[in-house]
């Protein structure tokens, strides 16, 4: 079971590795930093001591060296939008905004969508099936953006039940935390549904039947363990899923976390932020993904035993 | 095994006959709102999408006190919301075309070549595939913007990059059963090259995937150009790109709903008529993939 | 055996090697074929029976070239049919040719009853298309089928229909050897009668060797003339099928016709019931490897020693410590 | 027909299963009777899509909710009606009165429990006790079935079993409050011959032990020769002919299960070659006017074809029914 996490944690490292190859690969194709960084006046001078500062002058692969040491320390130097801020220090500022968001729009997503998909399966062409499949059709075609627009179309500016943008109370994050959640609602109620089905159709339910089991207990303790799995490992897309619905939402509602930082960083061409906010988004990404390896061997006996 | 072979012999109804629960309603609805202005934007536009007009800025669509001459309302600059929706189509549609086949053609010939050879390269196909995954399609977004700027080319590099890897692992999976089917076995005995079997016997079994998951990758496709042109780091302005249209009226949602709504109202219908007959496609063609 | 053998298995041989972990090194070797010896004549069927894991398929499969020996060699017609190239491989590939269980996964269902029927003659031989037609037609004809069924789809067929289908394939190119890899047992018991006759027929009218792999010993009796019984990787005995049926010498073959049931009730039966099961070819037990579950164990030889297959003078052979 | 009623543990009388689909709705079991005694085994034969496993199925009432519905007819369990049972009384009689072994060993078992959960859940349900004599019991069913090691077997996982022990752990489970009537819907099927025989031996002996009814539920007329009392031989949703096992065999009177007997390879004897029944089954949906079997039928003529044939005797002793027109005429 150990060698199983850190079988998943060495292939999690080596994707972030390959993300900071894209990452560092993309600011040697946006042109030398000496014009996106210096002021088009600068004179020859400078450009040396920038030039030598920076490393310019070394093989590509040492500049990626120092650039992948650099980035494990967290450094990405400093802002050029913010001045006088570190760029990695001002992401991991707007972070904890973003987790909170985030982890509002997980906690939506799980509570409706597992009791709906469950509910569907179970009761598969009633009315609750219905309602839960076109609820899903709608979910996953409606734009998160153009959803949170309209959100606060309907609840702040109409009803005026909820502030429009902006950071604060806890009312502040309602909203947004719907929009996010909104898609995933749908696309995660679907797959429980078609996961359930699929174990309500397997043998060993027909057995648990046979020996006189509750309908209840068929359900809940028979199916559900089993096809927890999927929705499980959809858990990992669904982390990554909402980290990108929180950069489009945050951008709606003016809500300064890190995606709003990415947005601005990449308007002012920021670039050291923009490095730090991509790595940081990653780094949650693959915590969220050794977090659902982790769970997913506490479901399935057969790998703790294996 | 008895039931398998149930289900098997039930001789398969044909497209045709499976036609009569073909959703019409939602062709319609693609036609009428994303195919047709697609196509023929300049006939059927009613003004100019890029000239200001400050004359007429701000009507209000029509039923809310605005007239037939600007049947969804003008921005404020006085354009024609309708005829941007329309003239935006054409945009989303080809972002969302050629995305998808490049999606289409690099994750099909990666996942054939990987489930068919198997090895290391199959490992590190499955690799890249995994990788690709993981990376939020949004934060290649975000860096190719900041480092190259936004551009057709980026968006769609964008959209190919977030949709290869679903074809290339659903296509491998495919052939990795259909590489062991006895009929492979006895093409081979029968004395067939593997280029043979790989495109005559096992090709022709996955396309049924294909055309089902491209056609609910579409959805995704759109939604994806949609949201970059909101943020700014989609086709840059003024190319009246769906997601743009919303960006430019939500500073304006309180007092003129209509500029942000309508737009919005054109990607939802798409891509829930597009979805539709996706899933129509996919219980017609091939049930298996209803986890996708 | 009076003929020349068209096809000869000398020490034939696949192992396997499983990696036991991913950050170990440490691997095992499965020893799916070991040793095989057997020929078959021209127009003999010989059958390989034994239950699961006991190497049919693989034999099936290193026969048809699906798969390269570890040790040993097959020589069809006197040449290494491993070491073929080439034309001589074409050649091999249109005179060796298969029949598989499953008739649903057999056939491609993207591909029309004519193409799928022709495949063998048009990936070896350069024939025409009205030639290819005509041997389609006949081919069809032979087993049952009109010309008519030749621009179907397959799901237009039943299973015993796909089956037919399925022969005809095999025999359009006029092979020499056919590989009948369990031919019945996927279907209904009322439509296994139609296929066995009709591989009886075919066989008695083009002369054509039989490879046939079934768990069924009834049909095996049916249709071999010779058998080979296998327990994990290894023939334990191989004669005559009347001489194996009715004079079991190794004692796994005792217990495994005395378990197939007789098909009528109240006949009189020296039931021999094995305990345990097969035992996973990843750790086989040493010496025999059948001595856990043998009921007629004489002593340490069965567990140290590995027996011979070794032949009398009639041409029955049994490796077992007993003769 | 005349097995009197009294001495009959399970009685079924005109059972009539409907089942819809897109394509249409037909009846896969269709007017069945039939009864078992005590220690008594009764084979189901029938080839795929015969309606065999649909019957098991509606014993229990575990028909696929929406798509079958039970039409009519009575099942009596020790003269008690099933089919009226509520759906909670009905769950008492699942596991504890009938139970079932199913087919395939790799699947029926649920993955993500331990055997000893599996089976300590049916006794937990219709025979609670303390956790000790629980666990007691689950050891002793797994001893019944002959499973070595029980008491380290229980907390096995199926995953690490082999086919023929998980299905030794789901006929214990079968037996585990030890039912008065046992249905086995082709329990061996998927097993290895010397496994087959083991699990049948077995299956004789926990009935001599116990005294329970089994039903046999199979296509192999090898398995009913050597296993069963009884046999029904169905074809198409209809029972074609039923009777004691020994003159089935000696006699058979419905050209169908005459077929289907000569059909079988013969393990000893001569090797004449063999009969055969042309062309196939009946698709579920087809509209079948009179006899099922006319169509395959060598001595079928137009009444076959038209007309329905009725239920009646074989022989005089009256153990014995068939349904076909020569029978009723001779």
């Amino acid at each position: 079971m150990l060698r199983y996490l850190l079988q998943r944690g060495a292939s999690s490292l080596f994707a972030l590795l390959i993300i900071t190859v894209i990452v560092f690969s993309l600011s040697q194709l946006s042109g030398s930093p000496v014009d996106a960084l210096l002021p088009d006046d600068a004179t020859q001078e400078q450009i040396d001591i920038f030039i030598r500062e920076w490393g310019l002058d070394q093989p590509l692969w040492k500049q990626y060296l120092t650039f992948l040491g650099n980035a494990v320390q967290g450094d990405f130097g400093v802002s050029l939008k913010w001045p006088g801020e570190s760029a990695m220090g001002f992401v991991l500022d707007r972070m904890p905004a973003t987790l909170r968001l985030g982890g509002l729009a997980i906690l939506i997503t799980l509570i409706i969508a597992l009791p709906l998909g469950i509910a569907a399966a179970v009761y598969k062409g009633s009315a609750i099936d219905r309602i839960a499949q076109g609820f899903a059709l709608l979910g996953q075609s409606m734009p998160n953006f153009w959803l949170g627009i309209v959100l606060i179309w309907i609840f702040s500016v109409w009803l005026g039940w909820l502030p429009t943008s902006g950071i604060g109370s806890f009312a502040h994050l309602i909203l947004p935390a719907i929009a996010i959640a909104w898609f995933q609602i749908s696309a995660l109620a679907r797959l429980t549904r078609s996961a359930m089905l699929e174990v309500l159709d397997a043998e060993y339910i027909k057995l648990a039947r046979v020996k006189g089991v509750s309908e209840w207990a068929v359900v809940f303790k028979h199916a559900l363990r089993n096809a927890a799995v999927v929705p499980l490992t959809y858990f990992g897309i669904l982390a990554a899923s909402i980290l990108t619905g929180s950069v489009v939402i945050e951008s709606v509602y003016s809500y300064p976390g890190m995606g709003w930082v990415a947005i601005e960083a990449i308007r002012g061409r920021d670039f050291p932020v923009v490095q730090a906010v991509i790595i940081a988004y990653a780094v949650i990404y693959m915590l969220s993904n050794l977090l659902v390896d982790l769970l997913y061997v506490i479901v399935n006996p057969r790998i703790k035993h294996g | 095994m008895a039931e398998v072979q149930i289900s098997a012999q039930r001789p398969r109804r044909s497209l045709w006959q499976r036609s009569r629960d073909f959703p019409i309603l939602p062709l319609a609805v693609l036609l009428i709102v994303f195919i047709i202005p697609a196509f023929f934007a300049h006939w059927i536009a009613l003004h100019d999408p890029y000239v200001p007009n400050l004359r007429a800025r701000l009507q209000p669509p029509i039923f809310f006190g605005g007239t037939w001459e600007y049947p969804l309302g003008t921005d404020r600059l006085g354009r024609d919301i309708y005829s941007r929706i329309v003239h935006g189509a054409w945009y989303v549609l080809a972002v969302s075309f050629i995305g998808i086949l490049v999606g289409v053609v690099v994750g099909t010939t990666l996942g054939l070549i990987a489930g068919y050879v198997r090895g290391w390269f199959d490992g590190f196909v499955m690799r890249l595939v995994d990788i690709s995954l993981a990376l939020p399609a949004m934060l290649l977004a975000l860096a190719l913007a900041a480092a190259m700027g936004a551009s057709f080319l980026s968006v769609v590099i964008v959209v190919g990059f977030a949709l290869w890897a679903y074809f290339a692992r659903q296509v491998r999976a495919e052939v990795l059963l259909l590489r062991n089917a006895d009929f492979v076995a006895r093409s081979r005995v029968a004395g067939s090259s593997h280029f043979r079997i790989l495109f005559r016997h096992i090709l022709p079994n996955v396309t049924n995937t294909i055309v089902v998951l491209a056609t609910l990758q579409v959805g995704i496709a759109i939604m994806l150009d949609a949201s970059l042109s909101f943020l700014g780091i989609g086709i840059p302005r003024p190319t009246p790109t769906w997601g743009l249209l919303v960006s430019d009226g939500r500073d304006f949602i309180a007092t003129d709903w209509w500029i942000a709504f309508f737009p919005g109202l054109a990607i939802m219908l798409t891509v829930l008529s597009v979805n539709m007959i996706g899933d129509w496609l996919r219980d017609t063609l091939d049930p298996r993939l209803r986890q996708v | 055996m009076t003929e020349t053998p068209i096809l000869e298995a000398r020490n034939l041989s696949k192992h396997f090697t499983i990696s036991a972990g991913v950050m170990t090194k440490r691997t095992h070797v499965v020893r799916a074929v070991d040793g095989l010896n057997f020929d078959i004549a021209k127009g003999e069927t010989l059958a390989l029976v034994g239950e699961s894991g006991c190497g049919k398929t693989t034999t099936t499969r290193l026969l048809l070239r699906l798969q390269d020996p570890t040790h040993g060699s097959v020589r069809f017609a006197g040449e290494d049919v491993h070491a073929l190239k080439g034309a001589a491989l074409r050649k091999y590939r249109s005179r060796v040719q298969a029949v598989f269980q499953d008739p649903w996964s057999s056939i491609n269902p993207r591909v029309r009853i004519r193409d799928f029927v022709a495949e063998p003659l048009v990936v070896n031989e350069n024939l025409t298309s009205g030639e290819v037609d005509r041997r389609v037609h006949e081919a069809l004809d032979a087993v049952g089928l009109g010309p008519a069924h030749a621009s179907k789809f397959p799901h237009e067929f039943s299973g015993g229909q796909r089956q037919r289908i399925a022969i005809a394939s095999a025999m359009v190119s006029r092979p020499e050897l056919v590989v009948l890899d369990e031919p019945v047992s996927g279907l209904d018991v009322s439509i296994r009668s139609q296929i066995i006759n009709l591989l009886k027929d075919m066989q008695a009218e083009y002369g054509v060797s039989f490879l046939l792999v079934a768990h069924d010993l009834a049909t095996t009796r049916y249709l071999a003339d010779r058998v080979a019984v296998m327990y994990l990787g290894s023939i334990v005995e191989m004669g005559k099928t009347d001489d194996v049926f009715d004079r079991p010498s190794h004692p796994y073959t005792e217990a495994l016709i005395s378990a197939a049931l007789p098909s009528t009730p109240g006949m009189k039966r020296n039931e021999i019931v094995l305990g345990g099961e097969v035992p996973s070819p990843l750790s086989p037990p040493s010496g025999c490897t059948f001595h856990p579950r043998c009921h007629r164990i004489i002593g340490d030889v069965c567990v140290s020693k590995t027996p011979v297959l070794s032949p009398d003078p009639a041409g029955h052979c049994v490796g077992c410590h007993l003769y | 027909m005349n097995t009197s009623q009294t001495d009959a543990l399970l009685d079924v009388r005109n059972l009539k299963v409907e089942v819809t689909t897109k394509a249409g709705s037909f009846f896969p079991v269709n007017d069945h009777s039939f009864s078992v005694k005590s220690g008594e085994t009764l084979g189901i034969v029938g080839e795929s899509g015969s309606g065999k496993s649909m019957t098991a199925m509606s014993l229990m009432r575990l028909l696929p909710k929406h798509a079958a519905k039970i039409r009519g007819g009575s099942v009596k369990l020790d003269g008690r009606e099933l089919l009226t049972l509520s759906e909670k009384e009905m769950r008492k009689v699942r596991g504890a009165d009938i139970s079932m072994i199913l087919q395939d060993p790799q699947t029926s078992l649920n993955p993500a429990f331990t055997v000893g959960d599996q089976i300590k859940e049916a006794l937990k349900l219709h025979a609670p006790g303390g956790r000790k004599t629980l666990r007691e019991r689950t050891i002793d069913a797994l001893r019944r079935v002959k499973v070595a090691a029980p008491e380290h077997r229980v907390n096995s996982y199926p995953g690490e079993m082999s086919g023929g022990m998980r299905q030794r752990v789901v006929g214990a489970i079968a037996i585990s409050c030890r039912p008065k009537v046992i249905i086995a819907d082709e329990p061996t099927t998927s097993l290895d011959v010397t496994v087959q025989a083991q699990y049948l031996r077995l299956l004789k002996e926990l009935q001599d032990e116990t005294g329970m009814a089994i039903l046999f539920i199979t296509h192999d007329f090898g398995i009913v020769a050597n296993l069963c009392h009884r046999v029904i031989v169905m074809y198409a949703g209809r029972i074609v002919e039923s009777g004691p096992v020994a003159k089935i065999f000696a006699k058979p009177a419905h050209p169908y299960t005459e077929a289907l007997i000569s059909a079988v390879p013969s393990l000893h004897g001569q090797k004449e070659r063999l009969t055969t029944i042309p062309g196939q089954p009946p698709a579920p949906t087809d509209i079948v006017v009179g006899c099922p079997f006319a169509p395959r039928c060598q001595y079928a003529d137009a009444r076959c074809h038209s007309e329905a044939p009725p239920t009646v005797a074989a022989d005089q002793s009256g153990d014995h029914t068939t349904s076909c027109w020569r029978a009723v005429e001779a």
